[in-house]
């Protein structure tokens, strides 16, 4: 994976995020208070303005901007959570100008400990870091069997999606939508979505 | 969606505008981070006090900035928490050498959010405490949720430690003070009808026409039980009873009774409620007194109303005396 | 209907009574005939000032009644005027011997209502004078209407007036600065949604989820215009536009812009207005020099606005800024 | 026309109004504010009130009697104007046990006055003078004419509904619906309606 993937991969992620914008918005209107599609489409945005030209080939350079310009436009939970996520992935990678599936799989897990450090989630919480582990586990094993890059993603992203799904018959334990207890719920968790997406 | 707006994207910086406009004589604006700071701050030698929170609660912050309550506020998107940055540049602008007091609600972002920007501070060597209110009885506070909601106490411990701030108390007294006065109180709200943010565009839940919702969150979080729409004195009996019966208040007690209207509440409503909060309090030999009756702390247009009782204490009481010079609340000489 | 109300019958003395409960320290409440006068009334040697009129546009006039405002007010039944005999008992209570002043809004039920009570007054050798305002543009001033309607500019000039009384002027002179006060200021409100009435227990008027009416009276009388919803600039130029026409403003004038809440407006979107005001008027070369900002005047939960612009000299701008200590309104030391 | 005739009378009129309330209050509704149904129902309570028990066979004094309750519990625009009628009434008839059709007309005829003068409506105005004024014409005729009470009466209420009536097309120069000026035409006056039963 190089910088260009990586840039390459937050463009694709903002779209996602302007395109699922209102989807979003209205899983967490289920369960929370319908702003994570606006909010994340917000951060996202002002994620590629600050990537827009930055250049350089820092893979962790490049996601501490993203992580830190996250914190500072999302807002809500998801802000610090995916800051944290990012600038902890960014951290793991310094100085790195590509990944390899291990280096991704480092990264990643850093990224999502400093989640489960600021947000105390644990696995079936129904929070967004019910997508992130199972998508980090399956990373791990595509890395040990020696799978490339691109079939790693690849079942990294639909192990995410089976996790996000697997948030519906959950309870939130975190978040506004624990307000909610039993009431959560059969709703599938608009974080763990976003996360997948 | 009918709103008094130019767009949804540009609501919180239209209203920061307006306020700089109107209160240029009391607070300054800055946009970018946003924050709401007093003119004359930092005082030096006084603890600072910054709240915050998503926007749409209004007066809640930023009308309480000021004199004898809070140093500064930061206002989010609305209903949104506001980010580190906003807290940090805050936190700088109002520290006068005494350490400055975070108070937080307890909502996941809000907390989050001020952690995140609380270590940032201290990276810059500025002593920071922080208080997190949940006083909302509505939720269930357990090892399963979040915890409960902060919501009315917290306008009761911006005015209380603004107070104490204001008599140079150390950052220690008015952090300790802060955690009694969010342990003495207890809040609990009701909703006639939803409300609607500008992003969102549609009301963010439905209530049959004789429908109200008890137990509701300021941002509209689902209540504990729907029930059809009853009179005044019934009402207050839901609220207070269990506000009562939580702490619990016992025959005896003085307390700050707080009538707040959710938004869209007429006056002539909350004082209907107030009177008989008066009457229900009494029956169980709980006194009124002091008492707060008005549109606090809001949920944009939402009509519905809280009621929050804090148990007093001779100095919790002079506190709440002190003189305040803030937008929203004003008394006693300067 | 969703109110938190007993019963229609009782609204107007449920309130009452919460008034009293929570004022008591500043305020007594007679139930029969209903008026709400300051603790220490009569002030002797003082100018009373009562004002009064139907319920539902609280704060108005209750929570007027203080030091340097009202001496008393009269509350009717929810929109409807009030009755002789309570402005009758409501003067003799603040008649402190240097007569009384009756600041009356516009409407034939009102100006009846204390033209009789006056008449009975004078019958008891109380000197009375009385100021009709009638400052709300949007209504034709012809011999074939009842005249315009008063509005925005009965708080303030019951704001000025009450600091002239409170500095002993003559009825005399607080009567003429009262007819300068509603000869300097205009009016013009608009409302996204109507209001209920307990009494009537259904919408007084509809609008259309995209319509707003421009030139609302207080009770919902209609207005100009209906129109499709706007952006809040466009609002504030329809308001602000015919307001500054008619007196008319001119450029290099300073003002005391009040842009005020119908009931159901979350204040975020007064501010909006009011941001949008300040670069109006700015456009036009107008000053403003004194501004209020919130829900002072209303009409039970209805959603929507209304503009004041008072022109100021030294004298009224001194008189605004003095003193002013009331339930609603409150600002200066004692 | 006697005492109990009087009395009677008022309470007929307070049993129209009860039934009327709803329908008064939305002719007010539709050129007003909608209050005039609940403004003269809560009034005619309290003259009954007033009046149950009290006796006497003073006509004079009891009409006083009716219009003080008036005023001093109806309110709005109505309150004084009934009142003035009925105090008036009741000034011109003081001290008489029993009214004849001329009597009556003096009576009716100062109480009239009295409205006019205290809300200035001329003819046409869309007020209730509308129909109270052709209603003592009506009155005035029969009297001429020698009729008896009970035929004078009748054809007094027969003009006040023509006169009410008549309000629909005019345009309201009076009151609360003047501020609809044109769009007060094509409804009929609440007032007017209340003065006719
Ligand atoms: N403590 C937590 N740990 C991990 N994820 C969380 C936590 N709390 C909330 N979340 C995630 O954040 C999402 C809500 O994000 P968002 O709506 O942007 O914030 P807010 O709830 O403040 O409005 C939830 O759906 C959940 O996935
Ligand atoms: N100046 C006036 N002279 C005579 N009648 C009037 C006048 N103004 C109003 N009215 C009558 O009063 C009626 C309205 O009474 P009501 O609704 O009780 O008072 P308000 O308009 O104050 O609510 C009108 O329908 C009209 O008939
Ligand atoms: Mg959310
Ligand atoms: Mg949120
Ligand atoms: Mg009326
Ligand atoms: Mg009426």
């Amino acid at each position: 994976m190089t910088h260009d993937d990586v840039v390459e991969w937050m463009a694709r992620f903002a779209a996602e995020m302007t395109e699922n914008r209102a989807y979003l918005s209205r899983l967490d209107g289920d369960i929370g208070d319908g702003d994570h599609g606006t909010n994340m489409d917000r951060g996202m945005k002002k994620v590629m303005e600050k990537l827009d030209g930055a250049g350089g080939d820092d893979i962790g350079a490049t996601l501490k901007t993203v992580g830190m310009a996250l914190v500072s436009s999302v807002g809500g939970a998801a802000g610090p959570l995916y800051g944290t996520f990012f600038m902890q992935m960014g951290q793991a990678s310094a100085g790195r100008s590509e990944l390899d599936l291990a280096g991704l799989v480092d990264a990643v897990d850093a990224g999502i400990t400093g989640v489960q450090k600021r947000g105390k989630a644990e696995p079936g919480d129904k929070t967004m870091v019910d997508a992130l582990l199972p998508a980090l586990e399956a990373l791990r094993q595509a890395a040990e069997e020696g799978a490339d890059t691109a079939d790693g993603l690849a079942r990294a992203a639909a192990a995410g999606r089976e996790g996000m799904e697997a948030t519906i018959p959950l309870v939130a334990r975190k978040g506004r939508a624990s307000y909610l207890g039993e009431r959560s719920a059969g709703h599938q968790d608009p974080g763990a979505t976003s996360s997948h997406l | 969606m009918k709103k008094l707006i130019n767009s949804p994207d540009t609501v919180l910086r239209d209203e920061l505008e307006g306020i700089a406009a109107a209160h240029g004589d009391r607070v300054r604006v800055s946009y970018e981070p946003a924050y709401i700071v007093r003119n004359d701050a930092p005082v030096q030698g006084k603890v600072g006090i910054v709240s915050g929170g998503g926007s749409g609660h209004e007066p809640m912050h930023g009308g309480y900035v000021g004199m004898g309550m809070l140093d500064a506020a930061c206002p989010g998107e609305v209903f949104t928490s506001p980010t580190p940055d906003q807290m940090l540049e805050a936190t700088k602008a109002v520290n006068g050498g005494a350490g400055v007091l975070h108070i937080v609600k307890n909502y996941t972002g809000d907390v989050m959010n001020f952690e995140m920007a609380a270590e940032l501070a201290v990276g810059e060597d500025i002593e920071v405490a922080a208080v997190v209110t949940d006083d909302d009885v509505a939720v269930q506070d357990s090892l399963y949720t979040a915890g409960r909601r902060g919501v009315g106490v917290t306008v009761l411990a911006e005015k209380i430690c603004g107070a104490a701030a204001e008599e140079r108390r150390s950052l220690q007294e008015v952090a300790d003070l802060c955690r009694r006065v969010n342990a003495e109180g207890r809040s609990m709200g009701m909703a006639l009808t939803p409300c609607t943010t500008p992003a969102a565009g549609e009301p963010n839940f439905t209530l049959a026409d004789d429908e109200m919702e008890i137990g509701i969150g300021i941002h509209g979080e689902p209540g504990r039980e729907r029930v059809k729409v009853e009179s005044a004195a019934r009402v207050v009996e839901r609220l207070a009873g269990t506000i009562v019966d939580d702490l619990p208040f016992a025959e005896g007690d003085e307390v700050l009774a707080f009538v707040n209207g959710m938004g869209g509440t007429p006056l002539m409503e909350l004082y209907i409620v107030y009177n008989e909060l008066h009457k229900y309090l009494e029956g169980r030999g709980i006194r009124i007194a002091r008492n707060l009756v008005g549109s606090y702390i809001t949920s944009l247009e939402m009509a519905g109303c809280s009621i929050t009782l804090l148990r007093l204490d001779a100095e919790l009481t002079r506190l709440w005396d002190a003189p305040v010079d803030t937008i929203a609340l004003r008394w006693g000489g300067p």
